[in-house]
């Protein structure tokens, strides 16, 4: 009997998720021993021809990370779509649109803008963009186009299951594939983390006050947070009560607060609105002008609730403005 | 379009099958079809996802209206109910109630106000027929994810509570009692009996006023199922419907009220020889000794030692000379307040009014000029017991010849209170009457129009007109000391314009009587807060609803009885007292109250312990288990308000009625169709 | 219809989370006394401002809200004590948040509105219906399965393979 | 110490026949550290009978006024605009409120404004000095600057008509008191009296009770006036409206006449007292324009221990 397929894909992403494949040291081997990798643009010299060549759905998994952002990402992974029984978005960026998620805060031209002509590093900053199509001696040359926005992988395909964090921990990793490879598939759009969130997980949980009330919040580098402590207690921005366990609250161990890559768990739409909401309900006082100073001690408040999940929140990316209208202010 | 994961949608909706909705469009006769295309709206609800039936009528609320839900229902065509029609404040409960009738949980119901949001507010047709479709949309799309919910029920404590101790409270104190109920009546006077006490006679009939409502007062103090508590007042409530908790604090009077017999030999005794701070019960129109009883037939006969006056307490160097006097021993100058908790079933309020405060129009003078005074004051001047023996007397003791009353002061006056007082028409007439008895004087009316509504009123202003009080009509414009002429030497003038001889009049007077308004207590938006009711905006507490439910208010148990909850005369007051004991006797005698079932809850799987939920809730319903580490919402204490559910970062708490998924639905319904 | 006609055309529509025992019954009050408004606010009766969840905001924009209004009991007569407290820090941080997706802080507006103030309902609703307007409408962008973007060289490369 | 400056209208009464008003504030104002700039190229208020006429017209002459004013703004902020007659205080204030509520009278106003080139915002704000007097420079400021307290001196503050009507904007409007209040902070003493805020007759004389319209109605109000302070016993009669002190000052003869009681009170302006007590020269306050002026026989209590002298 041949070992089952599978093939893994990266898309807008870091290569911090190829990196947690690698960190699952020997358990790799076990992965190895028991599948086929067929596809593995990181490390092994495979061509998309070759997963064309492929019988659709002869692929058992596939495990993709990163956003969608180009032309080329979304081609291929419709392909692997095609040609995989089980789709996995690998991380948070696949699932949510991640760190790279957060380039929706800007327009594409804007980005091309900087990119191409006013970032430090552009020395011809003469707005030479680039060229999606053109003729070289070698022949008609093309270039992925660049899209609008940031899409989530399940903006783009469908996507069967999910695993998160930036990157995905160890073990939920194994236990994903092991799973899959035995056959022991779960409902089909599962996150495979526990659907609970990080308190439960934390050993600081108990620190935490039942009437916690925060006078001020701080960041990170602001103060030296006491090791045992919540975090939130300290006035520290954690996310971890409205982000999912799974990854052994291993940013909280090294004293620093817990910024969502897990994602939310099931029950909620928009991962930022309601981490949002946990955290307005900490503010101590009433009175307005105060609420607003210490909401203005969150410093972005979208990069703060949306870190990870901005493309796949609601509002999905930065509003263009509008056109100047006529008519009177109210 | 937002999909709701599988985890947001609730419980299986019906045994068999899916959702299948009733639409029923109201016309209320003309006041939803005089303006929105109930056809339209009918024809579209039919093409909502999970619409069944779509239908219209002319009332809903009637029987063959809700006639129609229940066949429908019976008939096993629906399994669930929207109707579009009034505010869910007004039918709701009658829905809910047919839709059980028809089988199905009360709770298998939504409603679209399409009338008090939409076709009384919408000036153009089209666009009010758009917005009703959309609330219908919102509510088709809510109710599928209704959840079966089983109406709650609580218990009713069988004791009462009534607040206020005038007639209002006095009366709705004894009928209950009549009936049995154990009633706590509280009272923040020295004695009960409010301002009704301090009138001589009543109108039209001119009853004495001490004379009907005294034998009342000692009933109070008789009775054995009254715990009468003055001096007292209430601090907290905590509880709700059936089961409130109240604090009462007394305020010590120094001297302990069950060895006090009413005998009065230390008021007679007190080192102060005569009375030398204002007598508030006489409107400061005498004086009292530190030591006094409010007026001879208090009910409780009990003195009061003030401790702003009483040398005691200002110096701690007096002989005591009351203490020698009290046969019983009954004085303890070390008295501190003390508290009470009681709990009850249910509460009347009858906290009363206040008078206008006539300072605050300069222009008629009072506190300016000696001579004028307001009504109150000039009751306690006809009051056998009042500090002149009944004799109507000016300041320096001489009889007024020409006395002038001038009505609407603070009352219907965009400076001051738009509304009518009610009850100054009347009494203005009952002191020119009085005045004119006691006296002989000239009296002239200044009013802006006559209002004797009542039965027997019109008649006693027409016998008043035939004793030949004058009445001008006319607003008041001031009341001056400026003698234009010989004749108006040394007296007070008023000067109005007569609108019904089309001249300015000024008219000279010896005596100002001004008929001041009725205006809610001066601490009436603290006790509102105290019992969780509300004020209209002029602050007086509001019913429930001004035909149907006027005694009760928002607050399930909490009943408003007299002038607290608008101008009052007597009759209407006592009726008005009879009607919340009357309803508080039905919820104590049935022994239970059906509860809103919008408590919240924890999905316990979900919950990760993060606490959040525990500080928030103003009920302290909601405690975390340390050993599970999850936190658990007590449904009987639950108030149902869903601060949690908005805060729960995990999605794990949950309000029955307001699921996070039924109100994305209800957003998507209001947005996507219209 | 094409974008020009839809702002020509443009009538906002604005969500209204009330609270019920404060605002909504002050809408009720609006309706018994006859007072007309525009038509452009739909309410969603909660039973207090502070159920109101962000997502409920983002879901109304989401769905093609062009304002959402939250209507509240004013501080300090809450039916529930606390909630509208609740609610103003929520807001007060959507606010802040929404400000960093680019859309008007007007499009947000919470207000007390005690359940004698119906007048104030008519005033709001009005006034929120011409701002909205003068904004014009909110331009969420869907992400989409089919993007605009032109075949690439890995689509030709596909192509050849599976021809 | 506050330097603010305040923008002025006088106004035609209050440079012509009562330009002791204008001279008087001028000098307390700048003796109590701050100071009167007044309005270039101010026109007529529109008060007088033009609104009877054409109201929009007449408020249309307040507008500019207003508008010009609000360029003196030094920022976006708002501007106190003083305006010391009360004809022009109220035709100022009624403008004012005219332009802020929106609607077509506003507009049609704004449309006037434009095709002179001037625009409003809504940015002013008319007061009176007396306002400004007391809620901004305030009583303690005033009792300092007193150099000869006028121990002793009866004043009947008059108010007449138009400072509380139809807009009481900083007193009672039936029984005001801040005339009162001034006098009181420079050791006089405010007669109580009922007439305070009752009609001079002013409106209807419009050159006085002789040659004006209603010569017997005008006599009749002003002579309750004068007769009522005299009764009361007091020496003078402060007024804050050049109309109402011409109108108490100039007859008082044919009255004495006409209603057979003697009179001779002087009709000052308030801000002229409150000078003479601030140590003042007459000349600044255009004491020499009234006529009648003296300050009783009762010669006044000296200062004690220097609490009112100021070294």
């Amino acid at each position: 009997m041949s070992k089952p397929k599978v093939a893994f894909y990266w898309c807008a992403s870091c290569g911090g998720c190829e990196e947690a494949v690698v960190d699952l040291n020997e358990v790799v081997l076990d992965v190895v021993e028991a599948v086929d990798i067929v596809f593995w643009p990181v490390a092994m010299d495979f061509k998309v021809s070759d997963v064309a060549a492929l019988e659709d759905g002869e692929l058992a998994a596939v495990f993709i990370n990163g956003a969608i952002r180009t032309s080329e990402q979304a081609e291929i992974v419709e392909l692997l779509r095609r040609k995989a029984g089980a789709v996995v978005a690998f991380g948070a960026c696949a699932w949510l649109g991640g760190i790279p998620g957060l380039a929706n805060l800007y327009s594409r031209e804007s980005i091309l803008d900087y990119v191409c002509g006013e970032s430090p590093s552009t020395v011809d900053g003469g707005g030479a963009r680039p060229v999606e199509e053109f003729d070289a001696p070698e022949g008609r040359m093309r270039l992925p186009h660049f899209d609008e926005d940031v899409r989530t992988l399940d903006q783009v395909i469908d996507v069967d299951y999910y695993l998160p964090g930036c990157a995905p921990p160890a073990g939920l990793i194994a236990q994903a594939v092991m799973a899959l490879v035995e056959g022991r598939l779960p409902e089909k759009g599962s996150v495979l983390a526990p659907d609970v969130a990080l308190c439960a997980e934390c050993i600081r949980a108990a620190t935490k006050p039942e009437d916690l009330k925060v006078e001020r919040f701080y960041r990170p580098y602001e103060i030296v947070a006491d090791a045992e402590t919540c975090l939130l207690a300290q006035g520290l921005v954690c996310l971890g009560p409205s982000t999912r366990s799974g990854c052994g609250a291993v940013c909280i161990a090294a004293n620093m607060p817990c910024t969502g890559c897990m994602g939310p768990t099931s029950r909620v739409i928009d991962h930022g609105a309601k981490a949002l909401a946990a955290i307005a309900s900490l503010i101590e006082t009433r009175d307005p002008d105060e609420i607003a100073v210490l909401a203005e001690q969150i410093v972005d408040p979208v990069g703060t609730f949306y870190r990870y999940s901005l493309p796949a929140s609601l509002l999905h990316r930065r509003v263009e403005p509008a056109p100047i209208r006529g008519g009177p202010a109210v | 379009m937002l999909e709701p994961e599988a985890g947001l949608t609730t419980q299986p909706i019906s045994t068999n099958g899916g959702p299948r909705i009733g639409v029923y469009v109201c016309h209320c006769g003309l006041n939803i079809a005089g303006k929105v295309d109930i056809e339209a709206v009918v024809e579209f609800a039919s093409t909502l996802p999970d619409v069944a039936v779509a239908r219209d009528y002319k009332f809903m609320c009637s029987d063959p209206g809700q006639e129609l839900i229940e066949k429908d229902l019976r008939e096993g065509l629906v399994n669930r109910v929207v109707v579009a029609s009034c505010s869910p404040l007004m039918h709701e409960a009658t829905f809910r109630r047919a839709t059980a009738e028809g089988g199905q949980s009360p709770f298998y119901f939504q409603m679209a106000s399409i009338r008090e949001h939409v076709s009384w507010v919408t000036a153009d047709g089209a666009e009010a027929t758009e917005k009703a479709k959309a609330l219908v949309a919102g509510a088709v799309r809510r109710v599928a994810l209704h959840e079966y919910l089983e109406p709650r029920r609580a218990d009713v404590r069988p004791d009462v509570m009534v607040v206020g101790g005038g007639i209002a409270g006095i009366h709705a104190a004894l009928t209950m009692a009549d009936a049995g109920k154990h009633v706590y009546l509280v009272e923040r006077e020295p004695t009960i009996g409010g301002h009704m006490a301090k009138f001589d006679k009543t109108f039209p009939t001119l009853d004495c006023s001490a004379c009907i409502l005294t034998p009342k007062m000692s009933a109070v103090r008789s009775n054995p199922n009254i715990t009468l508590w003055t001096y007292s007042d209430v601090v907290g409530v905590e509880g709700f419907t059936g089961d409130f908790t109240v604090r009462v604090r007394h305020r010590p009077r120094y001297v302990k009220a069950d060895l006090c017999t009413g005998c009065l030999e230390c008021i007679e005794k007190c080192i102060h020889k005569q009375g030398k701070f204002d007598d508030e019960w006489n409107e400061g129109l005498s004086k009292r000794k530190p030591i006094y009883i409010p007026f001879p037939q208090a009910t409780p006969a009990v003195v009061v030692v003030d401790p702003e006056t009483c040398i005691w307490f200002k110096t701690g160097k007096c002989p005591q000379t009351c203490i020698e006097a009290c046969e019983r021993d009954a004085f303890d100058f070390e008295q501190t307040e003390t508290f009470d908790e009681v709990k009850v079933g249910a509460m009347v309020l009858a906290t009363g009014f206040k008078t206008f405060d006539a300072a605050k129009m300069p222009e008629y003078g009072y506190g300016l000029y000696p001579n004028v005074y307001t009504s109150l004051e000039v009751e306690r001047l006809l009051n056998a017991a009042g500090p002149t023996s009944g004799e109507v007397e000016l300041r320096d003791g001489s009889k007024p010849k020409v006395v002038g009353i001038i009505h609407c002061v603070g009352s219907r006056d965009a400076k001051h209170h738009l509304w009518c007082s009610k009850v100054c028409c009347m009494y203005s007439l009952k002191l020119a009457h009085m005045v004119k008895e006691r006296t002989g004087a000239e009296v002239y009316n200044f009013y802006i129009d006559m209002r004797t509504p009542g039965k027997g009123y019109e008649e006693f202003y027409d016998k008043i007109l035939k004793e030949g009080v004058h009445m001008v009509r006319g607003r008041v414009a001031g009341v001056t000391d400026e003698a234009a002429s010989p004749e108006e030497e040394d007296h007070l003038v008023i000067r109005a314009e007569d609108t019904l001889i089309g001249s300015v009049r000024r008219i000279p007077v010896d005596m100002v009587i001004l008929a001041v308004g009725i205006e809610p207590q001066p601490d009436a938006q603290d006790v509102r807060r105290l019992f969780n009711i509300s004020c209209g905006g002029e602050g007086f507490f509001t019913e429930r609803h001004p035909k149907l439910a006027p005694v009760s208010t928002f607050t399930d148990g909490v009943f408003l009885a007299g002038a607290c909850q608008g101008p009052k005369d007597i009759p209407d007051t006592v009726a008005q007292a009879g009607a919340a004991a009357a309803e508080v006797l039905a919820m104590v005698d049935r022994g239970f109250v059906m509860l809103e079932a919008n408590t919240a809850h924890i999905e316990d799987e979900v919950c990760s312990g993060c606490k959040t939920c525990v500080g928030l809730c103003p009920f302290s319903a909601i405690s975390f288990n340390e050993e599970r580490k999850k936190a658990y919402v007590n449904e009987v204490v639950c108030k149902g308000c869903g601060v949690c559910v908005g805060a729960c970062p995990s999605g794990a708490a949950q309000q029955h009625l307001f699921t996070d998924a039924e109100i994305f639905s209800e957003i998507e319904g209001v947005l996507a169709y219209v | 219809m094409s974008e020009q006609a839809r702002e020509d055309t443009f009538e906002p529509r604005i969500v209204a989370f009330f609270c019920n025992w404060c605002t909504y019954t002050a809408a009720d009050l609006a309706g018994i006394s006859r007072m007309q408004y525009a038509p452009n606010v739909r309410v969603i009766r909660l039973m207090c401002s502070g159920r109101v969840d962000p997502q409920f905001v983002l879901a109304a924009f989401r769905n093609g809200a062009d304002g959402v209004l939250i209507g509240g009991c004013h501080p300090g007569d809450c039916h529930y004590q606390e909630g509208n407290y609740n609610a103003l820090r929520r807001i007060e941080l959507l606010k802040q948040t929404l400000v960093g997706f680019g859309i008007e802080e007007d499009r947000l507006r919470l207000e007390w509105i005690s359940a004698s103030e119906g007048d104030r309902v008519q005033k709001v609703c009005n006034e929120m219906t011409e701002r909205i307007r003068a904004l014009g409408p909110l331009r969420l962008t869907t992400p989409s399965r089919v993007e605009a973007g032109a075949p690439g060289p890995a689509h030709e490369l596909v192509e050849q393979v599976t021809s | 110490m506050s330097t603010q400056r305040y923008v002025y209208y006088p106004g035609c009464s209050a440079t012509g026949v009562g330009r002791g008003f204008t001279e008087s504030l001028d000098a307390v104002f700048e003796h109590l550290g701050t100071g009167l700039d007044e309005l270039e190229d101010w026109n007529c208020c529109g008060a007088t009978a033009w609104p009877s006429v054409d109201e929009d017209q007449a408020f249309a002459l307040s507008a500019r006024n207003l508008a010009l004013a609000e360029d003196r703004a030094p920022d976006d902020g708002p501007v106190d605009v003083l305006a010391s007659c009360t004809g022009c205080y109220r035709a100022l204030l009624k403008a004012e409120h005219v332009l802020n509520e929106a609607g077509p009278k506003a507009e049609k106003i704004g449309g006037a404004l434009e095709a002179i080139g001037l625009d409003y915002e809504g940015r002013t704000r008319v007061r009176h000095p007396i306002d400004i007097l007391l809620n901004e420079i305030g009583l303690d400021r005033i009792r300092e600057a007193v150099v000869r307290p006028l121990t002793g001196l009866k004043v009947a503050c008059y108010y007449g008509c138009l400072l509380v009507r139809p807009f009481a904007t900083f007193d009672d409007q039936h029984n005001p008191t801040s005339m009162d209040r001034l006098v009181a902070a420079v050791g006089a003493e405010p007669i109580d009296w009922p007439l305070k805020t009752r009609c001079c007759g002013g409106s209807c004389y419009c050159g006085g009770p002789v040659i004006g319209a209603m010569p017997e109605a005008t006599m009749q109000l002003s002579y309750a006036l004068l007769r009522e302070a005299t009764k009361r016993g007091a020496d003078m009669i402060a007024t804050i409206c050049p109309l109402c002190q011409f109108n108490l000052e100039g007859f008082q003869g044919r009255m004495s006449k006409r209603f057979g009681r003697p009179l001779d009170v002087p009709s000052v302006f308030v801000s002229q007292i409150l000078g003479i007590a601030m140590g003042i020269d007459e000349k600044r306050l255009g004491i020499q324009r009234l006529l009648r002026w003296q300050l009783p026989d009762r010669e006044p209590v000296p200062a004690e221990g220097g609490v009112h002298a100021r070294a």
